[in-house]
């Protein structure tokens, strides 16, 4: 199976294959001898890559693998050749909508921005209180805040979508 | 007076089972209390008696004086530990315990009165003959200001006396901009804070926080168990402590821990408190006093083989301080946070699996377990792991491997900024300051980037061997596949659409 | 000569893994060796590199010379750790060790060969004026015997040359006693072992193992760290260590120090290793010297500050020996055993739940994970606790509390077993040798009882709510309700029928 | 519902029944406050009884409770009213089968009895090699050997039948 990685900015193809009991992955011309075993209840494995041991812990996602691993967290975009194709068909679209979710319950202390402010990558949106500290809440691309949905003074519950921008 | 018979701790948490384990091997019984949250914790679990209080939210359990005290009296408990945080250093629940005729486990009121209020406190230390940053609180004018700051020295902050948090600062670094900088910053004041208070204070480069552990019993000893270096922090909150601090000369050392201990006894103090200060270029000025059991606390019981909640435990009943031992070696703390790394943004969820570290010299300070959720209702900290090393390199050393065998997973922590922060040069060098953590890199390198992306299609490719088994297997796929196929957390701004 | 770069680690488990952590905080990197079952071990996962030996019986892998020292060869390795147990004290290996280059982080051979040896080591022992039980070994014979028993004094001990694990042992109280009992003993012998040689030694009353810890560099220097008391033993496996010993004095503790280091010296020895003495009566007595890192080497390095498996490696690189430090306080170790606490009788199954101890002065080593599977195939030993405190009472009673925080699921484990040892008051007290298990009583009181019937009833009652709700939630219920369900284990006798 | 349990030969019937959230436990003319919850995966649970703390660790098979507290294992025999109704039911035959079964893989190093002997309580019958250790397999009851299905020097696998007495 080929898997296409993402990581900061620099992507990835791996072609993964069993041969018996044996694993083998190979990345342009390069070539690793693999030995994976799941541990106890699955969401850690032992990983060698040719020799070498690596102790992982994996919360694997739909589209994301968040790994644990030589001290770091990691979370890599991850697609096999299936995912990929049926992406390449949907794709192609200019833009895409953003949404501002509540990631826990929490009080909004302030919203920093009105309807129809355009905003640069990182602006703050909503300062969120959660845990006893302030939380600002900043976009994660630029765009133009199109709703928003939450106010100054309120309770919003976990996931709650606080303001959409295009 | 004999020992207790009974302790209520008025607290939750790590701190709360640290002062359950001290009392369980003094033969004391406990009394857990806990919000609507907290019934499965394991401060609850293990107590010998627990109490419910009420909501989830602090006021209407850790915070709520009365129903504290009215626990305690129910049970029958003679002593109260207030751990940290909470109802800490509230002298209304110091004075309800005495009142109660339940000892409390920290200084008396008065004691907690005074230490905290800024300007009382400052009075204080002044009195006991600690230095203080030198500059101008009182009587204020524009005259004056130019003639505390000639003799301060350049550069000089002015300061408004309603800020905080690092508000209505303002570094003045000549003489002709002195008088303007005054005006505009008393505008400022008057307008941000509605307080046009304003004072001057020398402006102290690269500060460094380092404070001393005190501990008094109710016979007029005090002591001292030497110094803590705190500096490693974010949003002003510590994440790295060690000790000792590789900037303090013995004789430096020697002056701190006196002027702690003359600052403790000016007023009556009774029990654990540490005395903060600031370390700038060989000097120290004192910052304030914490009137109870810091979290860092097991710094300093590495170091010196001492357990500090058996003292204050010990004090309270009225015995006399145990000898301090000779420190050995060096400690380091470090504390786990459930918050993103990259934001320090709190990270909510369940515990799903916990790997602790092991082996020499690694302790661990938690209340976390395997089910546990991580809710908004309470502070972020997940465990404190401390080192002790023969010295300091291989302290660092084992507090980096340790923490490489913490594995933590259902909730994002800020263990990879604790390991950056150890692997720093700065850090390694133990040349650093408060703003430490704001200039340490911790990107990842290209080589270990190639590595994950590798064990992300290798994860995938087993969990899609694993799928396929699991249609073979109906029974061997019960039993793992909705752990392994967990979706994973989404804690970050979502993009939708392609 | 420099530091070593890569380290073979010719073992499994919590040994394994307490090398790998020394190592790791010293920047060298590791190779774990591994049998079939062992792939997902904790070592492996640990380690830098992973070598696969072979099958899962130790004869196919961790006791197999030529692999190891194959993969050591082929992996780049320039030094070998034994651990404990398997190779670690086997002459061969060391030697193939030194042909192939490889450093063998252990005595040099000959070492290891006078020590395996009884007689050999008992004769080393005497030369180098190491007290031995008095007696009769050589050139027996009736006349002989009569003249050495009344030197020594009764009772005596005829013991079978070929025996051995209390196999062929006689007790002696009179001299009219003696000579009809060296024939019956002799024909017995001869009947049971084939081999009718017998011999005399003084019946050592209510003995203690007391062992003194050996560390020897490359430049002749030899220093000891005291004493290890090790007289909680079943089935000659200890199962509670602590130092000091409180039996003995100063005089003594230096006497037993400076023999072991004497014994040492005599034969060139390097690195690790423990002279194990009985103590009886005010008086000491050579057993062996074990040529390797002991079980209970933690024991002291909680007391001494000293990270022992660091010092091995030093002095293998060629390092001068550091200092001793002081020791300060109690330290107590506890093996937690996968074995039936009654029968002492091992357990297999696969960990589904384990609470680890923490808190101030406990340490944990071991390479038990959730998930793990207990074989057959090697030893049962799970874990071992290890606390210190300021003083013995409080070392005891910390240790106590951290079994308590201890819970492992899976499998049946001895930690009932160490913890009424620790309870007992012959243990408490000091006053034990090493028949002390056999009297200690278990039993649980009649409240205690009560109350495990009340709780067993109640964990019945929410087991068949939770089915019921179960029912009405589909999702809840596959969550949780297999494990919760899961059918106890079944290791003893079953009755079938009525 | 009513439990009858035993434990080192004392029998205890506890009568347990939920008011709301609370629960009460009655065992003859003693009444408890008890206060159930679950904790994490649900092989633990914390129990408060009239207001103190246990810390239980359980594992729930079908006659028999192994639970972990006080700083001890109890194996607690359970049954509830109905069970023990079906068990009276099916009960009052005289005597029993006893079975020798191997609890792991080992080696039978020895067979201490031959078919026929009266053995004793408490008697070695089978001693069997694992894990480094030999031990010994004893009689829980007096009775008969009738049936010898293992030999020394055999290799026998978890749960293997070795001897059955009457």
């Amino acid at each position: 199976m080929k898997y296409t990685t993402k990581l900061g900015g620099v992507e990835r193809e791996f072609v993964i294959e069993r041969h018996g009991d044996a694993l083998q992955a190979r990345c342009g011309d390069k070539t690793f001898a693999l030995d994976l075993r799941l541990v106890g209840d699955g969401s850690a494995f032992s990983l060698l890559v040719d020799g070498r041991s690596y102790d992982v812990v994996a919360d694997i996602g739909r589209e994301e693998v968040a790994l644990q691993m030589l001290g770091q967290r990691f979370v890599v975009h991850v697609e096999d050749e299936r995912e990929r194709a049926a992406h390449a068909v949907a794709g192609n679209k200019v833009g895409g909508k953003q949404e501002l979710r509540a990631a826990m319950p929490g009080i909004v202390i302030d919203v920093k921005v009105a309807v129809g402010d355009a905003v640069e990558e990182g602006k703050t949106l909503v300062v969120l209180e959660a845990m006893k500290m302030q939380n600002p809440l900043a976009a994660e691309a630029p765009g133009k805040v199109t709703r928003i949905l939450c106010k100054k003074g309120e309770a919003v519950a976990a996931g709650a979508l606080l303001l959409e921008m295009e | 007076m004999p020992m207790f018979r009974r302790i209520l701790i008025a607290n939750r948490g790590e701190i709360a089972l640290r002062v359950i384990r001290t009392a369980q091997e003094m033969g004391i019984e406990t009394v857990a209390v806990y919000s609507d949250a907290d019934r499965a914790a394991l401060h609850v679990r293990r107590a010998t008696h627990a109490v419910h209080l009420g909501g989830s939210k602090p006021s209407e359990s850790y915070l709520d004086i009365g129903k504290i005290v009215a626990a305690a009296k129910r049970t029958g408990c003679d002593a109260l530990h207030p751990g940290y945080g909470f109802l800490s250093e509230n002298e209304d629940l110091a004075q309800a315990c005495k009142d109660a005729g339940i000892e409390f486990l920290g200084p008396p009121p008065h004691a907690i009165t005074v230490m905290g209020d800024k300007v009382e406190a400052r009075k204080a230390a002044a009195k006991a003959g600690v230095p203080l940053v030198p500059g101008l609180q009182e009587d204020v004018d524009a005259a004056r200001l130019v003639a505390a700051a000639k003799q301060v020295g350049y550069p000089v902050m002015l300061k408004a006396a309603a800020g905080g948090g690092g508000k209505g600062i303002r570094i003045v670094r000549e003489e002709k901009q002195l008088v303007e900088a005054f005006e505009l910053a008393r505008a400022e004041a008057r307008s941000s804070f509605g307080d046009e208070r304003i004072y001057l204070e020398k402006f102290v480069t690269r500060p460094r926080h380092v404070e001393i552990q005190v501990m008094a019993d109710k016979h007029g000893n005090v002591v001292h168990y030497g110094e803590r270096e705190c500096s490693v922090q974010r949003r002003h909150q510590k994440l790295v402590e060690e000790s000792p601090c590789v900037a303090l000369t013995p004789e430096l050392r020697a002056q701190m821990g006196k002027a702690a201990c003359d600052l403790a006894r000016s007023v009556g103090y009774v029990g654990a408190g540490t005395v903060e200060f600031l370390w700038s270029e060989g000097r120290f000025y004192f910052m304030e006093m914490n009137t109870r059991l810091q979290v860092e606390h097991p710094v300093t019981e590495m170091r010196y083989g001492v357990d500090l909640v058996r003292e204050q435990i010990r004090v309270g009943a009225g015995e006399k301080l145990s000898p301090v031992p000779e420190p050995r070696g060096h400690a380091i703390e470090v504390r786990v946070n459930a918050e993103d790394p990259d934001k320090f943004f709190p990270s909510l969820g369940t515990l799903t699996r916990i790997n602790l570290p092991g082996g020499p010299g690694v302790r661990l300070d938690s209340a976390m377990y395997r089910g546990m959720e991580v809710t908004p209702y309470y502070d972020s900290m997940l465990a404190k792991l401390v080192v002790h090393g023969a010295d300091r390199d291989q302290a660092i050393a084992r507090c980096a491997r340790a923490l490489r065998e913490l594995r933590i997973v259902g909730v994002v922590t800020s263990l990879p900024v604790a390991l950056a922060t150890l692997r720093a040069p700065a850090f390694a060098a133990g040349d650093y300051d408060t703003s430490i953590l704001e200039s340490i890199d911790r990107k990842p390198t290209a080589q270990h980037e190639e590595l994950a992306m590798l064990a992300a299609a290798a994860a995938r490719f087993l969990g899609a061997e694993r799928a396929g088994a699991a249609v073979e297997s109906a029974g061997a796929a019960r039993a793992s596949a909705p752990r392994w196929a967990m979706v994973g957390r989404a804690d970050r701004l979502r993009r939708t659409g392609p």
